[in-house]
């Protein structure tokens, strides 16, 4: 790799957010790879769910004086100060799957996803396979107060907007995991009818959807059949359910920012390229029809 | 105006969940007067004393302060009021300093912040009226029972500017401490106090009290001048009927104790007890003196194994025991009834019969438990034995009476049926009737062939039962008497030995 | 008063307040009493109460006795996710069920021994020495798991998250099971009194010869055995070790149910049957906000309010005037007792 | 040196030789830089430790704290952004609800006798309801007096920052020490910790004191909002969940007893910096993965209570049933 050769010898700090699903030990693992391909010594600083754990994690990298800090932040705002405080020791701060409301000149540049665009492209798929008919949907929310939570709604919401044949009947947190996006589908299903006047599941991540399918199998329905599921992350465990024709769509969220996170910054310290300030990484829909099995079988390997 | 009425209470209701505790009962208190408060464990005498000062809300009748009808809220209003009181049991707080107990909610104060150093200097004169020169800013706790309540006392008459009440203050004082507390007492009158003085001591009564009030199972049974009531008479009026020939069970002395059961040899522990030796033998009664602090409790507790002993040894009939906790005491047919109720004794939450059968139980292990037939039956002996007043058996334990709760930690050990039991401080804050009672117990007890080992301040009651007295002093055990020696003019001579301890 | 009369009274605040739940639950969601035979397996929002509120059950049973003794422990939620992880490796390295299950037990006591070592021993105030395994353990959880799901599909294991026996989910049995013997056993030995001995004065239960000690360490030791069911019941659930997020905060829930039950944290008195319905009430409070279709900002109020509601119902002021409405016993005992009596002395 | 002020000391001892062994590993922490991050990082953790102390002083516990810090975070942010009014007067309407809160469980807990871990545990619920209905979103606060707050702080001798928040902490930890040790108020508090009953018995007003003691604490929880708000200029209702187990630990570490009525906040502040430190010396340390940095947290947390254990049972000979029932 080109870059890799000047970013070798980089010793750079990063702080996760923490260990809470399979996708974020994912992201870890791969960082830590993609460091590792290119000889850079990562810090790594786990921040148990904590602001002020991530703010101590880079206010002590600044004072062991790296040469840049990755930050995968728990939540948009409050980071000014402390970015301010990384440009005056003048390291470059690159953000992961999530950009902070600070002023753009505080990082060098973000990578990450955009979670509305996720939502959208779910949505996009669910009303294109509807195709005009009635159909009431359920949502399985993240987080109460999360980001991906509230954005992963608002652009389903959008993208449902206009085709009134879709309604959301129901919406609750399920909190990212399983055994609450199962007790959630469970009374969901009680509450509409036994699952006979819902026709479609909409769940911000796919450990949720996992959850639910189960839930729905034990009403006694053919989930992606009678009720069909689409969901963000593209975890491995949700091409199982897709292969097993259980669960029917996805909207990957790639774990993998740290290498484009890398190469910006290797070109950065080459030359003083500045990077544009927002990296997406691509949305890709995935479906019964791409092939589930292969995808989990490279997937799987990945530490999700 | 000596003889007006500073404080009058005319017919008192206080009801408990199954309990009626006051039915109507009257007292009058008079300026200047001493005035007893009598009555069998039971009868509603801290009742009533909670009723006056607030502590509980009473559910009928009126209380007047020098003819303004109060109502006190909390203890506080009565402090307010000018009542001060010293309640039943010690009720301080542990966690504080002396200083602190002495004056919580009261501390004098410089710039809006507490002056430790000046609240500790008071502290000291306080405490040097009573003869008492320990350190005021050391925790509570660390004091012992008899400590705590002079400093209680202290306490509540510093607090009292009209009425001072005092609940079985001597309960745990030695004869030294009595004396002083009397003085002080004698010198409030003088400034034209009323104190209402509590206790299940006839001597102290007559010693002291001006009039006396008896209660009876919540009623008031009558009030009367000391002075006009001779002792058999107060004595019917508490029982409700005479006692009969149980007090002079004195001289009737059992000469013939069986061979030695328990030798301990060079038993001790630094800082707490002198290394002592002590043989026991079957079927006798060895009686424990000496001051407050003397090291009793200490000697006990070693025995019990609660204090782990750093020297000596213990043998029963010669072979060999190690006493390393109280359970393998108790294994050994041991029994300990402490000398502090509160924190030793009861377990506050429990019923009558689960604080009866507990020891036993403890002993049999919990895979064989008692039925509850068995522990039925066993609460409801000991309750009938020992004349344990309570509405039943299941009532906990911490809402009997303190001279019911004490009867209820006897009944435990009794349970166990040790072959030697040590008993602290029996019969403190027992009335008259089960006094006689526990005494003609240790009695039939040892003629039965228990071994007792008994801690007593009262030293009339030691020489009634013990066949041999020990005396301690200054944790050392100093003397020993035997046989006819065995009479309060020697024990007070031992315990006094050459120097006498904190001399007045 | 005869011990199931007491026990009644004991336990009717708790009843009374998991009754106005559910017909508040009724009220808001017509449908919820409604319960159907569906493929050999009862089916319905009353059956999901039951059956969700199996961890909490399981933890409130081991709970109750640990705070009987004074006690607290905070680490049952990372216990849970311990022994769900030991559970899900050994099923996925290919171990025989009882294996599995034996590991996954096991592993539940022991961790419950090192919280009973740190208390009973090392004299460790327990809600420390507990928080110690609650921050240590998910790590040592994430560890076995590697902070990814352990996705798993041994029907043995399976069947104790989903399988049913008598129409009744496996869940639900476990707990009633569990929680009514270990009742029993509790108070058919002397056991339940030597832990309210401890637990309401030490020293004194000491003196009349009990090993606190010993007792302290079973309660922590239960406690951890009942976390590792719930551990169980949740990972067979969802198919997989959650190492990151099972029984998360659970230990709180589990406080509540026992507190709900009317349990003092001050020790002493307990009851786990109580601590049971309290336990279910505080699942029909989170089942009954997810069927009333609130959006989800506003749960956390609605659980406080109903919270509130329920320690209204139940204050010590309510039952006092239950206490008064208790048939009275007449006061102490009026004149003429008997005053002629010599002790007989006990046979042991 | 008493038997009472003794797991104080002891604490302190730890505390020093803790930091000792860290910075002979990463000679860099003994930076006044570190110092002064120590401090301003834990400002909002200590200041709510401070009321937490005194709940637990008195035998109580305040599960609330948390979700209090959030809700004045969010109420700030949300007043902060939609109206016009000072800052320093939106300070102080937090302050009042945060004390207004506070009071009213301390009513609750004393009226209706109901046990301080549900009413509060109650509180903690309602508290973190309340932000989310006034906004799920993370707001930023851009108030310009923001800015000049921040901007205020004491450059130590090597470039080591004492920020506001920081040096504020310091201020509350005093304020509480004088308030524990040397007013009337403070000693109520360990009275009621030595036993409700008996205090009530030697008129102490239980009552009061009780609502006071809450009262302080959400006080003092929203002191600790208003810094954490500082930190980071935004209000976020998911933040400082799990707070209160924190300041739990922290008075305990530091020496108090949790069924109350002895120990010191001042201890407190050593039990926070240790926190602190462990968290420090992992972020030094940067190998660990998120599993291996919660166990070495919790072995951390145990080795310092041994210590504590050792050094207490050492110095003095302790007895052999000391536990002694309330
Ligand atoms: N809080 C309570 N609840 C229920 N019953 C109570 C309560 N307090 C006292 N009693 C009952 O009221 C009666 C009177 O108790 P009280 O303590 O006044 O007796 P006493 O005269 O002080 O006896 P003693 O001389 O042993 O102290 C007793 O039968 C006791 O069981
Ligand atoms: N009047 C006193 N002044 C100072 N210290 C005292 C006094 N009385 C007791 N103590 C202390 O209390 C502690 C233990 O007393 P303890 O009660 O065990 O002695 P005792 O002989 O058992 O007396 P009793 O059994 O009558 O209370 C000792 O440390 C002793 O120093
Ligand atoms: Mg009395
Ligand atoms: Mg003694």
């Amino acid at each position: 790799l080109f870059g890799s050769a000047h970013a070798a010898d980089m010793t750079v700090g990063f702080s996760q957010i923490g260990s809470e699903s399979g996708w974020r030990a994912a992201e870890t693992t791969l960082t830590k790879q993609q460091a590792e391909k290119r000889g850079i010594d990562l810090k790594f600083a786990d921040a148990q769910q904590k602001q002020e754990n991530q703010i101590k994690a880079v206010r002590s990298f600044i004072a062991q004086g790296v040469d840049a800090i990755l930050i995968a932040p728990v939540v948009a705002t409050g980071w000014d100060e402390v970015l301010t405080e990384a440009k005056d020791a003048k390291i470059p701060v690159v953000l992961l799957d999530r950009t902070v409301d600070a002023p753009k000149d505080l990082y060098l540049t973000a990578v990450t996803s955009d979670l509305v665009h996720e939502g959208n492209v779910a949505g996009k798929w669910l009303v294109d396979t509807v195709a005009g008919k009635p159909c009431n949907v359920v949502e399985l929310q993240g987080t109460t107060g999360s980001s991906p939570a509230i954005d992963r709604k608002k652009g389903f919401e959008q993208a449902l907007k206009g085709h009134d044949n879709l309604k959301i009947v129901r919406s609750q947190t399920g909190d990212f995991t399983r055994t609450k996006g199962k007790e959630v589908m469970e009374s969901f299903l009680k509450a509409e009818g036994g699952g006979k006047n819902i026709c479609a599941l909409y769940a911000h991540n796919d450990d949720m959807a996992v959850g639910a399918i189960q839930a729905i199998k034990e009403a006694g329905l053919k989930p992606g059949k009678d009720i069909l599921v689409v969901s963000i992350d593209a975890v491995p465990d949700i091409f199982q359910a897709m292969a097993a024709g259980e669960a029917n769509a996805t909207v990957e969220l790639t774990p993998n920012m740290a290498g484009p996170a890398f190469d910006a910054l290797a070109a950065y310290k080459k030359d003083g390229k500045e990077p544009p300030k927002w990296i997406q990484t691509e949305s890709k829909l995935y479906t019964q029809k791409d092939d589930p099995k292969a995808v989990y079988e490279q997937k799987k390997g990945l530490g999700y | 105006m000596a003889s007006s009425a500073v404080l009058t209470a005319t017919g008192i209701v206080k009801t408990f969940p199954g309990a009626r505790a006051l039915d109507g009962v009257d007292f009058e208190l008079r300026r200047g007067e001493v005035h007893a408060l009598l009555g069998e464990n039971g009868a509603g005498k801290s009742t009533l004393i909670k009723c006056l000062t607030g502590a509980y809300r009473r559910d009928g009748g009126r209380v007047e302060l020098d003819g303004v009808p109060i109502d006190p809220r909390d203890p506080l209003d009565a402090q307010k009021l000018g009542i001060g009181t010293v309640y039943q049991e010690v009720n301080l707080l542990p966690n504080l300093s002396v200083a602190e107990n002495l004056f919580l909610g009261r501390q004098p104060r410089r710039f809006g912040l507490v002056a430790p150093g000046e609240m500790n200097r008071r502290a000291r004169a306080l405490l040097a009226g009573y003869d008492m020169d320990i350190d005021v800013s050391a925790p509570l706790a660390s004091y012992s029972v008899a400590v705590q309540q002079v400093i209680a006392i202290a306490r509540a008459v510093d607090l009292s500017g009209k009425v001072l009440i005092l609940d079985e203050p001597t309960a745990s004082l030695d004869a030294q401490e009595v004396r002083m507390l009397f003085r002080i007492v004698r010198d409030l009158q003088a400034k034209g106090l009323g104190i209402v003085f509590i206790t299940h001591f006839f001597e102290q009564v007559y010693a002291i009290s001006d009039r006396i009030t008896v209660l009876r199972n919540g009623r008031l049974v009558g009030t009367r001048e000391t002075a006009q009531l001779p002792r058999k008479d107060l004595v019917t009026m508490m029982l409700g009927h005479e006692l009969h020939a149980t007090e002079k069970a004195a001289d009737t002395h059992v000469e013939n104790a069986g061979p030695v059961r328990y030798a301990f040899h060079g038993l001790g522990k630094t800082g707490k007890i002198k290394p002592f030796d002590l043989e026991i033998r079957q079927g006798e009664v060895v009686g424990m003196a000496g001051l407050l602090g003397s090291g009793r409790t200490e000697t006990a507790e070693l025995l019990f194994g609660v204090e782990t002993a750093d020297s000596g040894t213990c043998e029963r009939e010669g072979e060999r025991l190690s006493l390393a906790s109280p359970r393998a005491a108790i294994a050994r047919g041991f029994g300990f009834c402490p000398e502090d109720r509160k924190v030793d004794g009861i377990i506050g939450d429990l019923s009558v019969r689960e604080n009866i059968a507990l020891a036993l139980q403890a002993r049999r292990g919990w895979m064989r438990p008692l039925s509850r037939k068995e522990q039925d039956a066993l609460a409801d002996r000991y309750i009938k034995a020992l004349d344990i007043r309570t509405t039943d058996r299941e009532k906990p334990i911490r809402l009997l009476s303190g001279g019911n709760q004490q009867k209820a930690i006897l009944a435990r050990w009794l349970a166990t049926n040790p072959e030697f039991l040590i008993l602290d401080e029996p019969t403190r804050g027992i009335d008259v009737g089960a006094h006689a009672e526990i005494i003609r117990l240790i009695e039939s007890l040892c003629a039965q062939g228990m071994s007792l080992l008994v801690i007593s301040s009262e030293l009339d009651e030691l020489v009634a039962y013990s066949h041999r007295v020990i005396v301690l002093r200054d944790r050392e055990h100093v003397a020993e008497l035997v046989g006819g020696d065995v009479t309060t003019e020697n024990i007070v001579e031992a315990i006094a030995g050459q120097d006498r301890r904190r001399a007045s | 008063m005869s011990g199931a009369k007491a026990l009644g009274w004991r336990l009717l605040p708790q009843i009374v307040a998991l009754v106005a739940i559910l017909l508040l639950i009724w009220l808001s969601f017509p449908g919820f009493f409604t319960v159907e035979m569906q493929n050999g397996r009862l089916y319905g929002s009353l059956i999901d109460v039951m059956n969700r509120g199996a961890p909490v059950a399981l933890l409130a049973v081991g709970m109750t006795l640990v705070i009987a003794t004074r006690g607290i422990d905070l680490s049952v939620g990372a216990v849970m996710a311990i022994c769900g992880a030991v559970a899900a490796s050994s099923s996925v390295r290919g171990d025989p069920l009882v294996v599995t299950l034996a590991m996954s037990l096991g592993i539940g006591l022991l961790c419950g021994l090192w919280n009973g070592v740190l208390v009973a021993f090392l004299n460790i105030q327990p809600i420390v020495a507990t928080l110690v395994l609650m921050v240590a353990g998910r790590g040592i959880a994430q560890l076995i798991t590697e902070g990814a799901i352990l996705t798993f599909n041994d029907p043995g294991l399976i069947f104790i998250g989903s399988g049913s026996v008598f129409g009744l989910p496996m869940p639900v049995v476990l707990w009633l099971v569990f929680g009514i013997a270990v009742a029993l056993i509790v108070r058919r030995t002397a056991l339940g009194l030597m832990i309210e001995a401890t637990g309401v004065n030490r020293r004194a239960a000491m003196l009349s010869g009990i090993q606190a000690p010993a007792f302290l360490m079973s309660a922590y030791m239960l406690s951890g055995l009942c976390a590792a069911l719930a551990g169980l019941v949740v990972t067979a659930d969802i198919r997989g070790a959650d190492a990151n997020n099972a029984g998360l905060w659970l230990e709180l829930d589990a406080i509540l149910a026992v507190v709900v039950g009317g349990n003092s944290l001050l020790g002493g008195r307990f009851s786990i049957i109580a601590s049971l319905i309290g336990a279910m009430i505080i699942q029909s409070v989170n089942t009954g906000i997810l069927l009333s279709g609130f959006p989800p900002e506003f749960n956390l109020i609605i659980k406080a309010a109903i919270i509130v509601l329920i320690l209204l119902i139940q204050s010590p002021r309510m039952s006092h005037l239950a206490a008064f409405a208790k048939p009275a016993g007449p006061a102490a005992p009026a004149v003429g007792m008997q005053k002629d009596k010599t002790i007989e002395r006990t046979a042991p | 040196m008493n038997a009472k002020t003794l797991p104080l000391y002891a604490t302190l001892v730890i505390f020093v030789v803790a930091f000792a062994l860290c910075a002979f590993q990463y000679p860099s922490m003994l930076s006044t830089r570190v110092i002064g991050n120590l401090l301003t990082d834990n400002a909002f953790l200590g200041i709510a430790a401070v009321g937490m102390t005194f709940v637990i002083l008195s035998g109580g516990i305040d599960l609330s704290i948390g979700s209090v810090i959030a809700f004045t975070g969010v109420f700030l942010a949300v007043v902060l952004e939609r109206t016009s009014i000072h800052p320093l007067f939106a300070f102080v309407l937090a302050l009042a609800i945060a004390t207004a809160f506070g009071a009213v469980m301390g009513a609750i807990i004393h009226f209706l006798e109901m046990p301080p871990f549900i009413v509060t545990l109650a509180g903690m619920f309602l508290a973190r309801g309340m932000a989310f209905v006034l906004s799920i979103d993370s707001i930023p606060i851009r108030h310009p007096f923001y800015a000049t707050l921040k901007s205020l702080y004491w450059v130590m001798p090597g470039g080591g920052r004492l920020t506001l928040i920081g040096g504020a902490m310091l201020v509350v930890f005093a304020l509480g020490i004088l308030i524990a040790q040397r007013t009337r108020f403070g000693t109520n508090v360990y009275a009621l910790g030595g036993g409700a009953h008996t205090a009530a018995l030697m008129g102490v007003p239980v009552g009061r004191t009780t609502i006071g003691i809450y009262a302080l604490s959400g006080f003092v929880a929203g002191l600790s909002g208003i810094a954490y708000s500082l930190y980071t200029s935004a209000g976020y209702s998911l933040a400082t969940v799990g707070v209160e187990l924190d300041a739990i630990a922290a008075v305990v570490i530091g020496g108090t007893l949790l069924t109350g009525g002895a120990g010191f906040v001042g201890g407190t502040l050593i039990g926070v910096l240790i926190q602190g430190l462990i968290q420090t010396y992992i972020t030094f340390d940067g190998t660990l993965s998120s599993w291996w940095t919660k166990i070495l947290i919790g072995g951390l947390l145990f080795a310092f209570i041994l210590l504590q254990k050792g050094i207490l049972s050492l110095s003095r000979g302790g007895r052999a049933l000391s536990v002694k029932g309330a």
